[in-house]
């Protein structure tokens, strides 16, 4: 009988030419079956033919860039008004379905946060608008624009105002554009406003620079970094580039054995601040009073004037004396939005040198430009405008007090919103021009001093779409397209910024092909003109309760509310899902009995579950903006509480509550965790060190696994791998937790969103996940993380016990599942030590041979969602076990790739969908059979371990130990 | 005249005449009792029955099977590491093994005592008398080939054993 | 010397051997009455809510259940393993006993062994509906295929497979190898001419030949000494599902034997549930005396101590493993979340059966049906305290889970109490319930 | 029956044989002090004083099962496992001798400080806990037995169906204290051996090899009975029984191994393993040897009906698995005892030799003080007369 290999094992010693020989012979009973089989499915095929009436047109010549079934990347920039990330997007048969880092980039230098990952699902929002309305009727554009610019000129010519509402704008076309439309419209104002606005830090520095500039940190260079209520690793400014830069100086190895010291003051425990070495819990009335204290500290030591401030609760002189040994290697920042704060830490980093060290003022950062007077301006003098066009922002949801603009949006004339999808604004408007997703639109941008990028669309529009820049053009009655329009500024204003190596037209497609093009602007740093002489503090007073208001990291400013992916995804400290809380601390919880789900009610406006979270200041509620959208569609809807309504405006918009009320109500709410024990239990599954101790000796803190691998032995021999042998190193002194790899995985590998309700019952799919673990003192813990996913164990307890050996393990040290053999036993999960397996508990997918059971909360079946999902990973049906594959796909494509070119396949040449997404470099994977790789290199570290290794599963995961910079 | 049958309805009794039958050297065709009756296959001379040799048979069979079975799926037609065990993982055999050969056995003795009694699912065997099964006990000799004569004095020797009736079939 | 009268008649009323054939002879024949209706009604009702629960399960997803990503086993498990311990008393009475020489078991292995199949009937469909593609799970026999992939048979659920059907073929042919000659009594004193042919047909022809008789105890015997074995075996491949895997509170030693004896614990506890209310209503007093219950209460004892030791050795091994998963998960089991699970189960199984050292408690009645409720309830909780406890917290925190079952599958539960009560009261209708003949050869008035 | 006050008579050519074997015994043991280690010799002598100290111990649990269950086939020769159990006081002289030797033995006494597995288990095991446990055991062990062999004596002059009730209540109480301390015997003596090990089942595995051995005893010592004249009364139908009481806790024992083997052969977790790798890397041979001893060969002697029928063939197996139950002993000891793997040779064999001298005189010199026959059981008449299928 002839035999088909079945494996790489299996073919391994047999003659090659021999196995091509082999023939499929009639006689053969397999085949036989086959044939047979095959003739009773094409009965069954045939007989369903008149079914079978799609329209599908062959290419007659097919284009030279596109392979059926072979993805294309384009590169791209994404900028949402808030946060900057250029990015590669992965086409696939015409359809957009990942997002990468761009790696040319020195802003994302290949990684992405969880919100661009996911922004892709956007493309595919079903309740995008489809068509322009007017009146909430729909339209079409020809009857539109003439309606529009008829409006426009009517107000031109009584000379009232007309206003651009948008969020910052970093793209030098449309910001000639919308000068193009002023020209046209004259009394046309352009206002920009944040939904997290950072006036203060802009007008601080205005004041201390003379630009009103956010400057380029350097968190790489510092060897002491105080962060004041800054999330710079999951929120603040740039996020992606800040934790590549934090976890360059974070890294430990046998060859660098220092690292960087973090402390972070701040009052709810962010993202950053689980990550510091060292926390200080501050209320948010006590930060400019502690940061002035700082700054008398530093003054003082170093001989220069005190400003007044009254002593503050905290003792600085350790923090002082720290940062004062770290001169110009220190780095102060702080997230408040209020310009003394800033402007003393501007101030405390001139006394520490680090200006020109750790802080430069070249390269300036331009993705937040908006200045809070403007928008405050607008909003009492809103009767004077008789048109405003809301230029893809949503002022009605993410601003405060926002009553008196709806009420105005419609006693206005001419209202106008250029939004891709309803929100809470462009329901209100008179037109509605949707826009196109950024994914089907021509951009550039200018993120930063001299960083210049393009945005190119990977799709046509999918509905009768128009991207805002055209409908200005349009009504400014300029004839041209964007996409000239865009060259034309290039070549007027970029290009003779280059050297001019190229001509043009190379230059515009090298631009196009690397979507970013990076110019040095060298000028000479700011001179500093310290006047904090005159600074006169704020009177703030600490009161029993206080209000944060925070920036949550998977759902942003709320924009994003409606995508399922990011509203699935763990909050990375709290891991909540589908909500936010008021985040209170354990002592509060005791005092005032109140435990995690009971709602409670603030300043008598908005009722929110509390959630019990340890590390927050005690008098402190925190609760994350975003949420509680009411115009949106269906994942985003009623999600949640708005708490942008809470905001005071000042002269800047104050994320903070000095004295707030609370009542607690009888109702409760379950918040839905995708973890719900917090402690390690005493248990070694993360191994910690401190960066004195690693010094003294690396293995510190992982002496157990030397312990173990003594004991290491088996009562049958071990498998070779002798081709590769795949593995994956992660380093959890890198690791931030951002769950960036986690929305990748989910995107890359089709993992099924399967809602709030589902979660709460513990059916969430996540393939993999950020395990976080408090200890110490649950007023103010300290914080590990760790990463898990399958971990491929070599000895594997789910493999043995799968009855019909649906997963098993490959010949390259894999751990894999054959889905259309799964029973769904979930025997396999059950065994699994690190319960990483993922069972289907309904029908995800519409995949099911039963009819009528789909279970779909969130529309992710949808024609339009559908688009999104990886071809070439299978989509799992009904009760079915899933997990991760290492990114199985990726690794055959490199491999099929490598010998389609006929070399080696090189390291790092695979990366899964996490490793390739993650900011921190946390993640690395690898052949162990290649000695040279930098996964074996990892292996060599005595920091490596395994999970549960005692078990003796022999995983293909290694972790590296935390170092924290303690003493 | 082929058959006398003497009707007994006491164990003792039945039991005694057995005897005395075999004594005489007359051939007892069968005997037909509500119950095993203990001792009654000695008295009749009844050989021990190779019906555990099937069972032992069957096992044997079953045990190799299963196993061999086993051990081929995993090392010849498509050996696959599973979980890293030996792909010769003879402890993971044993429990199918044993089950199969508890399986067969079991069968084989019982098809092959259904086979040999001629009992099966509407198997139509003669019944001699209705309260065979309830309390009454049959003797039945085969006289095929025997006179009158000796008839009447078969059935002198059933009423002297104590049977209740004695009755002819032709 | 003095006589073999020392000891009891094992069944009283000094019966004939008519009196006996007459006892289980009637009942089929007499019409049954309305009790039998009504518990039939609600059995019925109970299978059918069963059914649709089930039904419910294979269309919509085992998302419909309680089960988690932590916890992929609960009821459906838990119902599996209590119903298969049930299912091995009658086995363990029919052959054990049998290899033994206890002749009282006569007068309950029919029962019993009925009890033991339909038993193995509603514990066989658990492992078949807690499949998450239950369309396929015919994947999980070693039929040649296209593909040509076998099954894996390094996993105890496979040897489930194989375990299960086969102890259930067994113990139905042994059950049936026994019925054959009872069937035919009836077969005899059946009028009813349509009656007569379906028993005739069921009695295989039996006629009550020396020779047939020779083989069928030769044919006992054997399938006795073959049951026996499997018997064990069943119950330690169940374990095994447990025993082989690295969990904690899963993963010891002592499973085989303890599971084997924790079944024949529970088992003897339905038996005993059974007959008290089968002799009542039946009139079967007579032949399922108090020693009978006397007796099996004594294997009660043996049994659950066995099973405390067990529990004991357990906890002692924990600690003195030094293995902290270990002594957390039974440390947890004590006092965690599910306290009251783990302390019901020692109540009812360990601490409860005790009482039965007094004499006077295991010849009561009353008493005996309570407490074999108690144990059957205990012996519940004994599965749903090593399959749920274990899982919960085993050896990541991040990933400890609270498990709470649905209606769906209390509702699948039911309707397997009611399968099971609907075919054993079918049972009782239309098969003798006491072995006939071979209590004729154990009494003495014959 | 005309024999039934027949007593055994230890006669002279019997313990001038005994006294040679026990002479073996010294002299083997006078070798292995001048040529071994203590560490072999004392580990041999907890070999031989466990297993004949169990063997008596599962005798007299036959005793007390058997009185349970009101079973009526043994009771032809129930006085020979009487006989047995009266070793237990001797096996207990030797168990406190091995005190003696307690640190040569078991590592945990020397290591209990510098080993934080070992110091984590210091409540259980230490020394003088330990002994306390063992004297509690055989006080309790030896009372017990001496009151069923005494109530079995006394129904020889008195009513025997008054001292079956009597021999009930006390089997109980012997059966329940037997359940719990063999157990923990077990890991006392055989499982600290090996002191990072643990197993919950091992409790129950020596358990079933002690009930296996004490059969295997019994039909030795009924053969020897037999070869020298005595017991004629004992039917085949005893013979299949007792036979078939080997073959099926023969499986038993194999069922509880495999068991605790596959367990831990397919977790694999080391902690586990190492006992088994140990012993299947360094002792392989004995390994297996002892899956035949115990199991193979008296599986495929013995499930042939009309072998078990036959007492030569019957005590042969009996031999078998005699020898079996030493090495399987042997494996649980040495292996954790000994740093080089030791060879057995005419020191270990003497021993044991000398030892079966000292127990086969006990048993005999037991059985000349009461009838062979326990004439007055209620249940005698069954024995003789019942059948097997």
């Amino acid at each position: 009988m002839t035999k088909y290999w079945k494996s790489i094992d299996s073919k391994i010693g047999q003659d090659k030419d021999k196995v091509q020989e082999k023939k499929i012979t009639w006689t053969n009973r397999r085949n036989f079956l086959k044939l047979f089989g095959f003739g009773l499915a094409s009965t069954f095929v045939l007989s369903r033919c008149e079914n079978a009436a799609h329209k599908a047109i062959p290419y007659l010549i097919k284009p030279e860039e596109i392979t059926p079934s072979m993805a294309n990347y384009y590169a791209s920039s994404f900028f949402d008004g808030d946060k900057y990330n250029s990015i590669l997007v992965k086409v696939l048969d015409g359809r957009p379905i990942k997002i990468e880092g761009n790696n040319l980039s020195s802003i994302s230098q290949g990684a992405t946060n969880s919100i661009t990952q996911s922004s892709i699902l956007s493309l595919y929002d079903d309740t995008r608008y489809r068509k322009p309305k007017v009146n909430g009727e729909d339209s079409d554009w020809g009857t539109i624009d003439i309606e529009i610019i008829d409006q426009l000129k009517k107000i031109k010519e009584e000379n009232g105002k007309i206003a651009i509402i948008s969020h910052s704008n970093i793209s030098p076309s449309t910001k000639k554009i919308i000068a193009d439309f002023k020209k046209q419209y004259p009394t046309t104002e352009h206002i920009i406003y944040d939904p997290i606005s950072i006036s203060g830090l802009l007008d601080a520095n205005k004041e201390s620079f003379g630009k009103r500039l956010i400057p380029n940190y350097k968190f790489e260079k510092a060897q002491v970094i105080v962060g004041i209520n800054a999330d710079f690793l999951g929120t603040w400014l740039s996020p992606v580039e800040y934790t590549k830069q934090y976890v360059q100086n974070r890294k430990v190895s046998e060859d660098k054995k220092t690292m960087s010291r973090h402390i972070q003051i701040e009052s709810g425990m962010s993202l950053t601040g689980s990550n510091a070495d060292k926390r200080i819990i501050i209320n948010p009335s006590e930060e400019q009073n502690l940061i002035a204290n700082l700054y008398n500290y530093i003054a003082n030591s170093l001989g220069k004037k005190e400003i007044s401030a009254s002593k503050c609760a905290i003792d600085v002189s350790k923090l002082g004396e720290e940062l004062l040994k770290n001169k110009n290697k220190s780095l102060v920042v702080c997230g408040t939005n209020n310009k003394k704060s800033q402007l003393l830490v501007n101030s405390i980093n001139q006394l520490l040198e680090n200006y020109g060290k750790t802080i430069s003022l070249n390269n300036a950062l331009l993705t937040k430009q908006g200045n809070d007077k403007d928008m405050i301006d607008f909003m009492s003098n809103l009767k004077s405008y008789k048109g405003i066009v809301f230029f893809d922002c949503n002022p009605v949801y993410d601003y405060p007090n926002s009553e008196k603009l709806t009420t105005s949006i419609k006693n206005t004339d001419l209202t106008i919103s250029l939004s891709t999808i309803p929100d809470e604004t462009s329901e209100l408007v008179k037109y509605v021009c949707p826009a196109n997703n950024y994914l089907e639109s021509w951009n550039d941008f200018n993120p930063k001093e001299g960083t210049y990028s393009l945005a190119q669309p990977c799709i046509q529009e999918i509905f009768d779409t128009r991207q805002e820049q055209v409908s200005l053009l349009k009504w400014s009655g300029i004839k041209n397209d964007y996409l000239e329009y865009i060259k034309e500024n290039w070549k007027s204003e970029i290009y003779p910024k280059t050297n001019r190596v190229f001509d043009f037209g190379d230059f515009w497609t090298k631009s196009l092909q690397d979507g970013v093009v990076e110019i040095d602007v060298k000028s000479s740093e700011p001179k500093f003109k310290n006047n904090l002489s005159s600074i006169k503090l704020d009177d703030n007073k600490k009161s029993d309760l206080e209000l944060q208001i925070y920036e949550s990291v998977n759902i942003g400013s709320g924009k994003y509310a409606n995508n399922p992916w990011l509203q699935e995804l763990p909050d990375p400290v709290s891991k909540v899902t589908w909500d936010n809380y008021a985040a209170i601390s354990v002592a509060f919880a005791k005092d005032k009995n109140l435990e995690t789900g009971d709602v409670i009610k603030i300043n008598n406006t908005i009722e929110i579950p509390v959630l019990v979270q340890p590390g927050q200041a005690k008098n402190t509620i925190s609760i994350a903006l975003g949420y509680g959208r009411t115009v949106v569609g269906k994942s985003g809807k009623d999600i949640g509480t708005d708490v942008y309504q809470l905001i005071e405006t000042k002269e800047f918009r104050q994320y903070s509550l000095g004295k707030i009320s609370f009542e607690k109500t009888l109702n409760t709410h379950e918040l839905a965790t995708t973890q719900s024990h917090d402690s390690m239990e005493g248990r070694d599954i993360v191994r910690e060190t401190t960066i004195d101790k690693y010094k003294e000796n690396t293995e510190s803190g992982n002496e157990r696994h030397k312990e173990i691998e003594k004991h290491h032995q088996s009562l049958y021999k071990e498998f070779k791998y002798e081709g590769h042998h795949w593995a994956m190193a992660v380093d959890l002194n890198a690791c931030t937790g951002c769950n960036t790899c986690v929305a990748a995985c989910s995107i890359e590998n089709n993992v099924p969103i399967v809602g709030k309700e589902e979660v709460l019952r513990a059916h969430e799919m996540h393939w993999m996940r950020i395990d976080r673990y408090y200890a110490g003192d649950p007023e103010n813990p300290e914080v590990v993380r760790q990463p898990v996913m399958c971990q491929h164990c070599d000895s594997a307890p789910c493999e043995n016990v799968c009855p019909v050996g649906a997963t098993n393990h490959s010949s390259e040290g894999i751990n894999q599942m054959a889905y259309n053999r799964c029973i769904g036993t979930r025997y396999c999960n059950n065994n699994c030590p690190y319960k990483v397996r993922r069972f289907n508990w309904f029908d995800y997918n519409k995949s099911d041979a039963l009819k009528g059971n789909l279970y779909d909360p969130h529309g992710m079946t949808l024609d339009l969602p559908r688009m999104v999902l990886n071809p070439d990973v299978t989509v799992r049906a009904k009760g079915v076990i899933e997990k991760c594959s290492f990114c199985i796909q990726r690794i055959q494509e490199k491999k099929l790739k490598a010998k389609l070119e006929n070399r080696a396949l090189q390291d790092g040449e695979i990366k899964p969908a996490c490793q390739q997404t993650c900011p921190a470099n946390a993640i690395v994977f690898g052949d162990l059979n290649d000695k040279n790789s930098e996964v074996s290199k990892l292996y060599e570290q005595k920091r490596r371990y395994h999970l549960l290794e005692e078990l003796h599963t022999l995983p293909s995961i290694g972790y590296l130990t935390k170092v924290r910079n303690k003493s | 005249m082929k058959e006398i049958s003497g009707y007994y309805d006491k164990e003792a009794s039945l039991l005694s005449a057995v005897k005395s039958l075999r004594d005489n050297n007359i051939k007892i065709k069968d005997v037909f009792s509500p119950y095993p009756v203990h001792g009654l296959d000695h008295a009749m001379g009844l050989r021990r029955s190779w019906l555990p040799r099937a069972a032992f048979i069957g096992g044997a069979v079953g045990a190799i099977s299963g196993f061999g079975f086993q051990a081929w799926v995993f090392t010849r037609a498509y050996p696959i590491n599973i979980g890293g065990k030996p792909l010769m993982a003879v402890p993971s055999f044993i429990p199918v093994t044993f089950e199969c050969a508890i399986l067969f056995a079991a069968f084989a003795i019982v098809l092959s005592y259904l086979f040999k009694s001629h009992l099966g699912a509407g198997a139509d065997n003669k019944i001699y008398d209705e309260r065979a099964t309830d309390d009454r006990f049959v003797v039945v000799l085969d006289t095929a080939d025997i006179d009158n004569n000796e008839a009447e004095k078969i059935k002198s020797k059933f009423e002297d054993s104590g049977a209740m009736d004695v009755k002819y079939q032709d | 010397m003095s006589e073999i009268s020392t000891r009891e008649p094992l069944i009283e009323g000094n019966k004939s051997l008519k009196d006996i054939t007459d006892d289980v002879f009637n009942p089929i024949i007499a019409k049954p009455g309305k009790l039998w209706f009504l518990g039939l009604m609600i059995a019925g009702s109970a299978a059918l809510i069963g059914i649709i629960a089930i039904v419910l399960t294979i269309w919509k997803g085992i998302g419909l259940w309680g089960v988690n990503k932590t916890i992929g086993w609960g009821w459906s498990i838990t119902n599996f393993v209590w119903w298969v311990g049930i299912g091995h008393a009658g086995t363990f009475i029919s052959a054990i006993l049998l290899l033994f020489r206890q002749k009282w078991r006569t007068s309950i292995n029919r029962s019993a062994e009925a009890m033991t199949i339909f038993a193995v009937i509603c514990a066989g469909l658990f492992p078949l509906i807690h499949m998450g593609r239950f369309l396929l799970g015919f994947f999980i026999f070693p039929y040649p295929n296209t593909r040509d992939v076998w099954v894996n048979f390094n996993s105890p659920l496979l040897w489930d497979v194989f375990a299960i059907s086969t102890y259930f073929l067994v113990s139905l042919v042994f059950w049936y190898v026994g019925l054959i000659p009872d069937l035919g009594t009836i077969r005899d004193r059946m009028k009813t001419k349509f009656k007569k042919k379906i028993y005739k047909f069921l009695s295989f022809g039996w006629t009550g030949s020396a020779k047939h008789w020779q083989r069928f105890e030769v044919v006992s015997f054997t399938l006795a000494g073959l049951a026996a074995p499997l018997v064990l075996s069943v119950h330690t491949i169940v374990s095994f599902d447990f025993a082989t895997s690295v969990i904690p509170g899963w993963h010891t030693t002592i499973f085989p034997p303890y599971f084997v004896s924790g079944a024949i614990f529970s088992g003897f506890a339905m038996v005993l549930t059974l007959l008290i209310i089968a002799r009542k209503t039946m009139n079967l007093q007579d032949y399922i005396t108090v020693n009978h219950i006397e007796l099996m209460n004594k294997i009660i004892i043996l049994t659950g101590s066995i099973v405390g030791v067990a529990y004991m050795t357990e906890l002692f091994m924990a600690w003195y493993s030094g293995v902290e998963y270990e002594l957390f998960a039974f440390i947890n089991r004590a006092t965690g979340p599910y306290w009251w699970a783990y302390w019901i189960m020692m109540t009812c199984n360990v601490i409860s059966p005790q009482l039965f050292w007094f004499k006077k408690l295991r010849r009561s009645i009353g008493f005996t049906f309570f407490m074999s409720i108690v144990i059957n309830i205990g012996m519940w909780f004994e599965r749903f305290v090593i399959i749920v406890t274990s899982l919960h917290r085993d050896y990541l925190p991040s990933s400890w889970e609270m498990y709470k079952p649905t209606l769906v599958e209390v509702a699948i539960f039911v309707g397997t109490l009611g399968i099971f009560f609907t075919c054993f009261l079918l049972f009782v209708r239309f098969f003798p319930v006491i072995a006939m003949a071979e209590v004729k050869t154990t009494i003495k008035n014959k | 029956m005309e024999n039934l006050n027949l007593t055994f008579k230890f006669s002279k050519k019997i313990k001038i044989v005994l006294t040679v074997l026990i002479f073996i015994g010294l002299a083997a043991l006078v070798y292995g002090i001048l040529n071994y280690s203590p560490e072999k010799i004392w580990s041999a002598l907890l070999l031989n004083s466990v297993n004949f100290l169990t063997i008596g111990l599962g005798a007299t649990f036959f005793v007390a099962v058997h009185a349970i269950t009101q079973s009526g086939w043994h009771v032809s020769i129930q006085r020979i496992p009487e006989a047995i159990s009266m070793y237990l006081p001797i096996g207990a002289i030797f168990m406190i001798i091995m005190l003696f030797g307690l640190n040569h033995v078991f590592h945990w006494i020397h290591e209990v400080h510098h080993d934080p597995i070992i110091a984590n288990k210091e409540a259980f095991l230490n020394v003088p806990f330990f002994i306390a446990r063992l004297i509690i055991y055989l006080s309790v062990w030896i009372s017990l037995t001496y009151m069923l062999r005494k109530i079995s004596k006394d129904s020889d002059v008195g009513d025997g169906q008054k001292s079956l009730i009597k021999s009930r209540t006390y089997a109980a109480i012997f059966m329940v204290f037997f359940a719990l301390s063999i157990v923990v015997f077990a890991w006392d003596w055989l499982m600290s051996i090996e002191a990072h090990w643990f197993s919950t089942l091992f409790g129950w595995y020596v358990l079933s090899g002690v009930i296996v051995k004490s059969f295997a005893a019994i039909i030795i010592v009924l053969a020897i009975l037999r070869y020298l004249g005595y017991m004629e009364f004992i039917t085949k139908e005893n013979i299949h029984d007792l036979a078939r009481y080997l073959f099926s806790f023969g499986i038993f024992w194999m069922y509880l191994w495999f068991s605790q083997f596959m367990l831990i052969w397919y977790a694999n977790i080391p902690e586990e393993t190492f006992y088994f790798i140990k012993r299947i890397d360094d002792y392989r041979f004995l390994f297996f040897l002892n899956l035949a001893l115990n199991f193979l060969i008296p599986f495929l002697v013995l499930v042939i009906r009309k072998f078990r029928r036959v007492l030569w063939i019957v005590t042969a197996m009996a031999v078998v698995v005699f020898i079996g139950q030493w090495v399987d002993q042997y494996l649980m000891i040495f292996p954790g005892t000994m740093k080089k793997v030791p060879t057995i040779g005419f020191f270990d064999i003497g021993l044991t030799i000398g030892f079966i001298g000292i127990f086969l005189w006990s048993v005999l010199y037991s059985l000349t003080k009461a009838n062979l026959l326990s004439k007055n059981h209620p249940y005698l008449e069954e024995s003789f007369h019942y059948e097997n299928t």
